[in-house]
């Protein structure tokens, strides 16, 4: 009996799908569209099983090859990755269903195999326990992201994916210097051995490997000014890729940079440094956000406004920051996907990206619509949504620390959210009271597209009107990494 | 320490390329100079003078005398990646001069703020 | 209970008489300034019963018809809100503010039956009429404050007895006195606050499609007005009277003064009404506001 | 008892949701609904009357419990917003008929049980969580509310949302800072944790939270969004909005000033001007400068509807001027103000309504004469302006009278000369209202005009006739305002079923002599106008004109600008607009973000590109200056 219940199948079966997808029109033309659904319908029962697993020990360790760690590559799921793992595969498992009815463009098995290697460098990402490995899970994501941007192959998509490439790569090399400083430094490459090993050395020893890991890791979680990219990139790539970019990707990236401050750089000084960061995340992406004309560049900028907020809620340095940072992550990732996803279906109907051509569509795809605007609602911040909890808790943190400084960046950010307000609210009452000036035929998005619509958006509601299990396990992550606990967890459990 | 400079010489000349060169295929050369000027700098910071293989070929060798093996298989991992991220490069020019009709960075800005 | 049924018809009738007498003075008095004869004593009550038995009325609708009655059943209830001497009447169930309110109501029924006229020299007029006691209301109320606050009461008749053995209000606030009694007499609507009626101009304003007993009305209305403004600034700052006689004496004086007044001015455009009052009267009275405060 | 404030709370968001089902049956299975369920929550309101529930707790969120409560005072807001609610649905059934698309139909009511559902969870929250949250909730669910009808309407409740998060946020500052202090936000533990409080924490979130609530109250100057909201909105929201959900704002306050801080705290902790804290004092003179400016709009306006809303910034001036007063009258006078202005305002919103309903205009210069044809809500319009200018013995004078006694017994007599200015100023604009709408000159098109539908009466009449009974009675309301003051500690005042004995205030009151004096001089007066010859009907063409004749077609009725020369008196104040200030800082934020996004973002790869090298280079720079970057 294989234990199912073992991290490692988190990324070796989807691997094994990419090989299986990218062959598959040797035997089945469709066969593509279905496998990644598969892929990630078993990843999901995996993260699922993992679970109990988590809540008993901790955490949850798997090494590779035989060896024990710090020899050996480890997977480390705690509570957090966890976390992450499970936003990350039924996001894949939802948008999967999406691209069934959503990707009618060619060579279809190419564009499963980098979605679903997408997916699975995100993952990857977010479990491995090994610094280079890390490296490698952030090119096959980068990668396989460039690909699928510029998928379309017309003119945007091809400047986006060129655009996004070149920072990309530049990212990608940075963060290996970066590494590399740190394995010169150390001496070794596994994160738990580094935490402990890197605890000797000097804040300025170990400071321009972590500045260059931060740029790196920073250009593809659009932190500004690194993140010129990201809007020109989301729209260009197909709906349910931007989708999975906005929503799980760069929150990855995010999440690995909050694992790296805190192994390695858990100065208070620092998250002063990385506060100044999110909080320009947040003013340029909301800000640019209210000008754009084009609907998804908005969703994109809106995205990296989000990115500051929850960024923003980690450096606030404390249990609840990191609780409200993990609640802004889950309310960003599962509204702003199905935002993408809704969204990529009214283009499909309206044939435009123009916000000004989406008036009067509240009436004519109602369900969609309806969607939409929880979505919105949600990343808002607006009661009973989800969104409502999280900035409730970022906001409730910050101000725990009454200082003039987060003060001002509550006002700052409550400012800003006045600006994501007006910015969604202008789309939605265009949409639902709008009256468009000539009659257009207009129908409900296809069945395919709505069905993952609709699970996203009951998740969002189901996590709104009983957020306590949420709100519970995102305390019990917090401080876990606060604490520092699944480091000596990780200990215990690896033998090291 | 020369091996260190030459290394971030390269990653130096890379970021000046890809900043500075208007034209697509230098931008992608410079990609290339500072994947370069990485991998020189992981092997360099392996490198011990006077080493030997990481390979007990022969008794009575001091392993603090041989190469850290680690960083040259990091680097192999490297180059690999660095030689799919090159072709995709190249790939999005081809497909670049195609849409535009030109290499020159400056004309390729449809998509902006 | 009979008492009280024989104050309730009484009292508005002597209210009624007050007002006649004044307007009968006020035709001879007019006519002396302008060193004419004038009209006999009682022309007055010729033209109101002419007014109220004449056999053709017209209409232009039950609220045309009902304004008159509003109005003047409006005024009534004002006139058992100002003590007279030795009957403090309503005071008690209605003070100074409440009294404010109350004298608003005959205004309000008149300006609906003129408004429902259609006739635009009517609603011109009422347009008038409402602006200019926007206009005299603001130094009204600071008058009516600093009594309040002189006499720690806004009790009318608490007012009045206050004053008794001749401390009248007149002597210790007299800046006050000064712009009650210019308020009051912007309030009769005499020259040269006369825009709203100004015959030549918009034939008499709200009153110029009325007519026959609508008109006898308006009339009887106007003198319950009169009476009510009087006796309103004698109670306020001449300290009411010990009997009737002293207090017709005194709101004669009052009223004597105003008609000689009447005919030493010309007409204010009712926006310059609006400023004159809002300019001396208000500044003075502020003025007076301020040293009750300060004492 | 637990179980059924959960229900209240409960009623109406199922009833929306019901509604809405309901709507994809039949359009009358809604309204059934709708009405049932509007009707059910005024049934469960009842039974709280005069009651003090402390607290059961719903939930808990963040350490800090989720707790319901009810006492006479929520009671009072209570029983405005179910009533209100409940007669704004009836008189919606007749009066939204006109919108032909049932979708739209089906989620307004939804939305408006919505907003009703959140309007009673503010009043009944018992902590500062469940208030806030359907403070949001109301918030949007009233932004579709206005939204319903057109263009303009967008930009209103664009408007109105913007303005409402930004109160809303300043609120939630307050309420993090509470919570960051106290970890738990019920009433009493707020309240307790204020006590011991630094002054400067207290004035800060005391003045954030108040912020919040001017927005909604439309406080001058954050009124800006009223006047364009409440008259777009489609004409059974209006009463709504005006006469409901600006109440919450004054609710607020109340709950701030009284529940979280009481008087004699805020005395001892900042400087008091008239024996009032300076804090009060400023929220006194901005709802007395609310209630002059907005009456000199009101004056100024051509649009019934948007002369309403001026009309309410100018009403809700007086609650707040009546809750800051801070003595017991006064608060009272405020809270019954609160009432009364719901009932009138909701009442001429409605008549209002019922008229733009048939003529399908509320632009006053087009209307006129229709008394003849619509005497029914002439009569109800009448009362209301009644009410509203505070004439007795209609109910909006004795709030007012409330409100001007204690503030001479608190010798303001500045905010009390201001206050008597604008409640002249209402006889202006109110009569205004009735002479555009109902007197003067018919248009011809309006020949055939019916009065409205008996289910759009019923509403009107049954708040025509509130203003006469409140009017009479205030004892009525003061039952249950006075037992709920006590709990807040206030010395009750003293009261009976007429009005005020001696001694309360400075005067006396007693309202029924009035209404009595009143109906016997218009019954005298009326017998003996009728003993005197009759009189004749003539045509309303039949008129002096200085001998010209009028023809129908002919518009010679003088109401357009009708307060010309009034306007030019007040020109100088007319021309200052706060509303302008702002625009220019809005514009300001838009050119100044525009020119930098697109100097930041400029497609260039290159400078993308050197982004990344900069962030770099400050990092080595840093590292070479020892890792003192800040």
């Amino acid at each position: 009996m294989v234990n199912l219940a073992n991290p490692i199948l988190l990324i070796v079966i989807p691997l094994l799908f990419v090989f299986l997808i990218a062959f598959s029109s040797a035997f089945s033309k469709s066969a593509a569209k279905y496998l990644p659904i598969i892929a990630f319908g078993i990843n999901v029962v995996v993260a699922m099983l993992l679970v109990p697993e988590v809540l008993k020990n901790g955490l949850v360790l798997s090494t590779t090859a035989g060896f024990k760690p710090p020899i050996a590559i480890d997977m480390i799921v705690d509570k957090l990755a966890l976390f992450l793992v499970i936003i990350a595969s039924v996001l894949g498992f939802v948008v999967s269903i999406y691209n069934v009815a959503y990707i009618d463009e060619e060579p279809e098995e190419k564009f499963y195999a980098l979605f679903t290697l997408l997916i699975t460098g995100i993952i990857w990402m977010i479990i491995t326990g090994d610094l280079f490995n890390l490296f490698v899970a952030f090119e096959v994501t980068s990668i396989a992201a460039f690909g699928l941007v510029g998928f379309h192959r017309d003119k945007g998509s091809v400047e986006a994916g060129f655009k996004y490439l070149v920072m990309g790569a530049i990212g990608g090399s940075l963060l290996l210097v970066g590494i590399i400083m740190l394995y010169a430094a150390t001496g070794t490459l596994n994160i738990i051995d580094v935490a402990q090993k890197s605890a000797e050395l000097t804040f300025q020893q170990k400071f321009l490997a972590y500045a260059l890991i931060f740029v790196g890791l920073g250009i593809e979680g659009a932190l500004f000014p690194l993140n010129a990219w990201l809007p020109d990139a989301h729209p260009a790539a197909p709906s349910s890729v931007s989708s999975i970019l906005s929503g799980i990707m760069t929150t990855a990236a995010i999440y690995a940079i909050i694992r790296i401050t805190n192994i390695i750089f858990d100065y208070n000084q620092i998250y002063l440094f990385l506060m100044f960061f999110a909080l320009l995340t947040l003013i340029f992406g909301e800000i640019a956000a209210y000008y754009q004309k084009d609907i998804k560049r908005m969703l994109a900028y809106s995205t990296i406004g989000q990115t500051g907020l929850f960024f923003f809620a980690f450096t606030i340095h404390s249990t609840n920051g990191l609780q409200g940072a993990f609640l802004q992550i889950i309310n960003h990732s599962v509204s702003k996907s199905m935002l993408f996803l809704v969204v990529g279906a009214m283009i499909v109907q309206v044939g435009s990206r123009n916000i000004e051509d989406f008036v009067g569509l509240g009436r004519k795809m109602k369900v969609s619509s309806f969607f939409l605007a929880i979505g919105m609602f949600s990343l808002m911040g607006m009661p009973p949504f989800f969104g409502f909890w999280s900035k409730l808790k970022i906001i409730f943190a910050a101000l725990q620390h009454s200082n003039a400084l987060m003060i001002g960046s509550v006002v700052i950010i409550l400012l800003m959210s006045v600006v994501e307000g007006a910015y969604f609210f202008k789309l939605l009452q265009m949409m639902f009271f709008g009256k468009a000036e000539q009659d257009r035929e207009i129908k409900e998005a296809s069945f395919g597209m709505l069905v993952p619509v609709v699970i996203l958006g009951f998740i969002l509601l189901f996590i709104s009107f009983y957020p306590t299990p949420v709100l519970d396990f995102a305390h019990q992550a917090a401080s876990d990494l606060m604490n520092k606990n699944y480091i000596n967890l990780a200990l215990k459990l690896g033998g090291l | 320490m020369s091996y260190y400079l030459g290394s971030f010489l390269l990653i130096a000349i890379g970021l000046y390329t890809v900043i500075i060169k208007k034209n697509l295929i230098k931008i992608v050369i410079g990609l290339n100079f500072i994947a370069s000027g990485v991998n020189l700098l992981i092997v360099s910071i392996g490198y011990v003078k006077n080493g030997t293989a990481p390979i007990f070929s022969k008794i009575g060798i001091n392993p603090s005398a041989m190469v850290d093996p680690i960083p040259q298989a990091l680097t192999l991992t490297a180059i690999v990646i660095d030689a799919s991220e090159l072709a995709l490069a190249v790939a999005f020019v081809v497909l670049l001069y195609r849409h535009y009709g030109t290499l020159d960075i400056k004309k390729i800005r449809s998509l902006k703020w | 209970m009979v008492s009280t049924i024989l104050i309730a018809i009484c009292v508005p009738l002597l209210a009624f008489a007050i007002g006649l007498t004044f307007i009968m003075f006020k035709l001879k008095i007019t006519a002396r300034v302008q060193r004419r004869y004038g009209p006999p004593i009682i022309q007055p009550i010729y033209n109101l019963l002419k007014l109220l038995l004449k056999e053709d009325n017209i209409s232009h609708g039950v609220i045309f018809s009902l304004g008159p009655i509003i109005a003047l059943a409006g005024s009534i209830l004002a006139v058992f809100f100002i003590p007279i001497p030795g009957l403090n009447l309503l005071t008690g169930s209605g003070d100074l503010i409440a009294l404010l309110y109350i004298m608003a109501i005959g205004s309000l029924g008149m300006a609906l039956g003129a408004g429902n006229t259609a006739n635009p020299n009517a609603s011109i007029g009422i347009s008038r009429a409402l602006t200019l006691m926007f206009g005299y209301d603001l130094p009204l109320v600071i008058i009516v404050i600093s009594v309040i606050l002189q006499y720690h009461t806004t009790n009318l008749a608490d007012i009045v007895a206050a004053q008794a053995n001749g401390h009248w209000t007149l002597w210790t606030l007299p800046l006050s006195a000064i712009v009650g009694f210019v308020v009051t007499y912007g309030a009769l609507g005499e020259h040269p606050f006369d825009i709203i009626t100004a015959p030549h101009e918009v034939a008499t304003g709200p009153m110029v499609e009325y007519g026959g007993k609508h008109l006898g009305f308006l009339m009887i209305n106007h003198m319950f007005h009169i009476y009510i403004e009087i006796a309103l600034f004698v109670d306020l700052f001449l300290g009411g009277a010990s009997n009737l006689f002293w207090f017709y004496i005194k709101m004669f004086g009052v009223f004597f003064i105003m008609m000689l007044c009447d005919e030493v001015f010309l007409r204010f455009k009712i926006d310059d009404a609006v400023r004159f009052f809002w300019k001396w009267p208000t500044v003075v009275a502020l003025i007076s506001l301020i040293i009750v405060l300060v004492k | 008892m637990n179980m059924s404030l959960e229900l209240l709370l409960a009623t109406p968001f199922i009833g929306g949701l019901l509604t809405y089902i309901g709507g994809k049956v039949h359009r009358w299975v809604r309204n059934l609904i709708a009405v049932l369920f509007s009707l059910a929550t005024v049934g469960e309101m009842a039974m709280y009357y005069n009651t003090t529930f402390k607290g059961v707790v719903w939930g808990s969120l963040f350490g800090s419990n989720l707790v319901l409560q009810t006492n006479p005072i929520t009671w009072l807001f209570l029983f405005i917003v179910t009533a209100i609610s409940l007669l704004v649905i009836v008189f919606s059934i007749d009066d939204m008929k006109k919108e032909e698309d049932e979708i739209v139909l089906d989620s307004y009511y939804m939305q408006l049980l919505f907003v009703e559902g959140a309007m009673v969870g503010i009043v009944l929250a018992g902590d500062l969580i469940t208030f806030f949250m359907f403070w949001e909730i109301m918030s949007w669910t009233s932004y579709f509310l206005i939204v319903h009808g057109g263009k303009k309407s967008m930009a209103a409740g664009y408007k109105y949302i913007i303005m409402s998060v930004i109160g809303a946020y300043a609120m939630f500052i307050a309420i993090a800072m509470l919570y960051a202090k106290t970890h738990s936000l019920v009433y009493s533990d707020v309240a307790l944790a204020l006590s011991q409080a630094s002054p400067s924490f207290i004035i800060w979130t005391v003045v954030l939270l108040s912020v919040g609530f001017f927005v909604k109250a439309a406080v001058m100057p954050l009124h800006t969004w009223l006047p364009d909201a409440h008259s777009e909105a489609p004409s059974p929201v209006s009463p709504l909005l005006s006469g409901v959900l600006i109440k919450m704002g004054a609710y607020g306050l109340f709950i701030v000033f009284y529940g979280l801080l009481s008087v004699n705290l805020a005395k001892n902790i900042m400087p008091s001007v008239f024996s009032t804290p300076i804090l009060l004092y400023i929220i006194q003179w901005l709802a007395a400068l609310s209630i002059v400016l907005a009456t000199f709009l009101a004056i100024m306006q051509e649009d019934a509807k948007r002369l309403l809303a001026y009309s309410s910034v100018s009403q809700i001036g007086y609650v707040v001027l009546g809750l800051a007063t801070g003595t017991s009258l006064g608060v009272a006078g405020g809270l019954f103000h609160a009432l009364n202005h719901a009932i009138f305002k909701g009442l001429l919103f409605l008549a209002v309504g019922a008229v733009i309903y048939r003529t399908g205009t509320r632009n006053m210069s087009e209307l006129g004469g229709l008394v003849k044809k619509m005497p029914f809500t002439f009569t109800a319009l009448l009362l209301g302006i009644i009410a509203l200018a505070g004439v007795p013995p209609l109910n909006g004078f004795v709030s007012k009278w409330m409100i001007y006694e204690a503030l001479i017994q608190k010798k303001e007599v500045f905010l009390l000369i201001m206050a008597f200015v604008g409640s002249t100023g209402a006889f202006l604009y109110v009569y205004r209202l009735i002479h555009s709408l109902f007197l003067g000159q018919l248009p011809e098109k309006y020949e055939n005009v019916k009065d409205v539908p008996i289910l759009m009466q019923i509403p009107i009449w049954i708040l025509a006739l509130s203003t006469i009974v409140y009017g009479i009675f205030p004892g009525l309301a003061m039952d249950v305002i006075v037992k709920g003051m006590k709990l807040f500690g206030f010395t009750p005042i003293a009261y009976n079923l007429f009005g005020f004995p001696e001694g309360t205030a400075m005067g006396s009151l007693t309202v029924i002599n009035i209404a009595a004096v009143l109906m016997t001089a218009f019954v005298a007066v009326f017998i003996i106008f009728i003993l005197f010859p009759k009189t004749r009907q003539v045509s309303q063409y039949d008129n002096y004109a200085s001998g010209q004749e009028l023809t129908p077609d002919f518009k010679y009725n003088y109401s357009f600008g009708f307060y010309m020369s009034f306007g030019r008196v007040i020109k100088p104040i007319l021309s200052m607009s706060i509303e302008r200030v702002y625009n220019y800082w809005i514009d300001a934020f838009k050119i100044f973000g525009d020119y930098y996004m697109r100097r930041i973002y400029t497609g260039n790869l290159e400078t993308y590109n050197s982004y990344i090298v900069i962030v770099v280079t400050i990092a080595a720079a840093a590292v070479l200056l020892g890792g003192k970057l800040w």
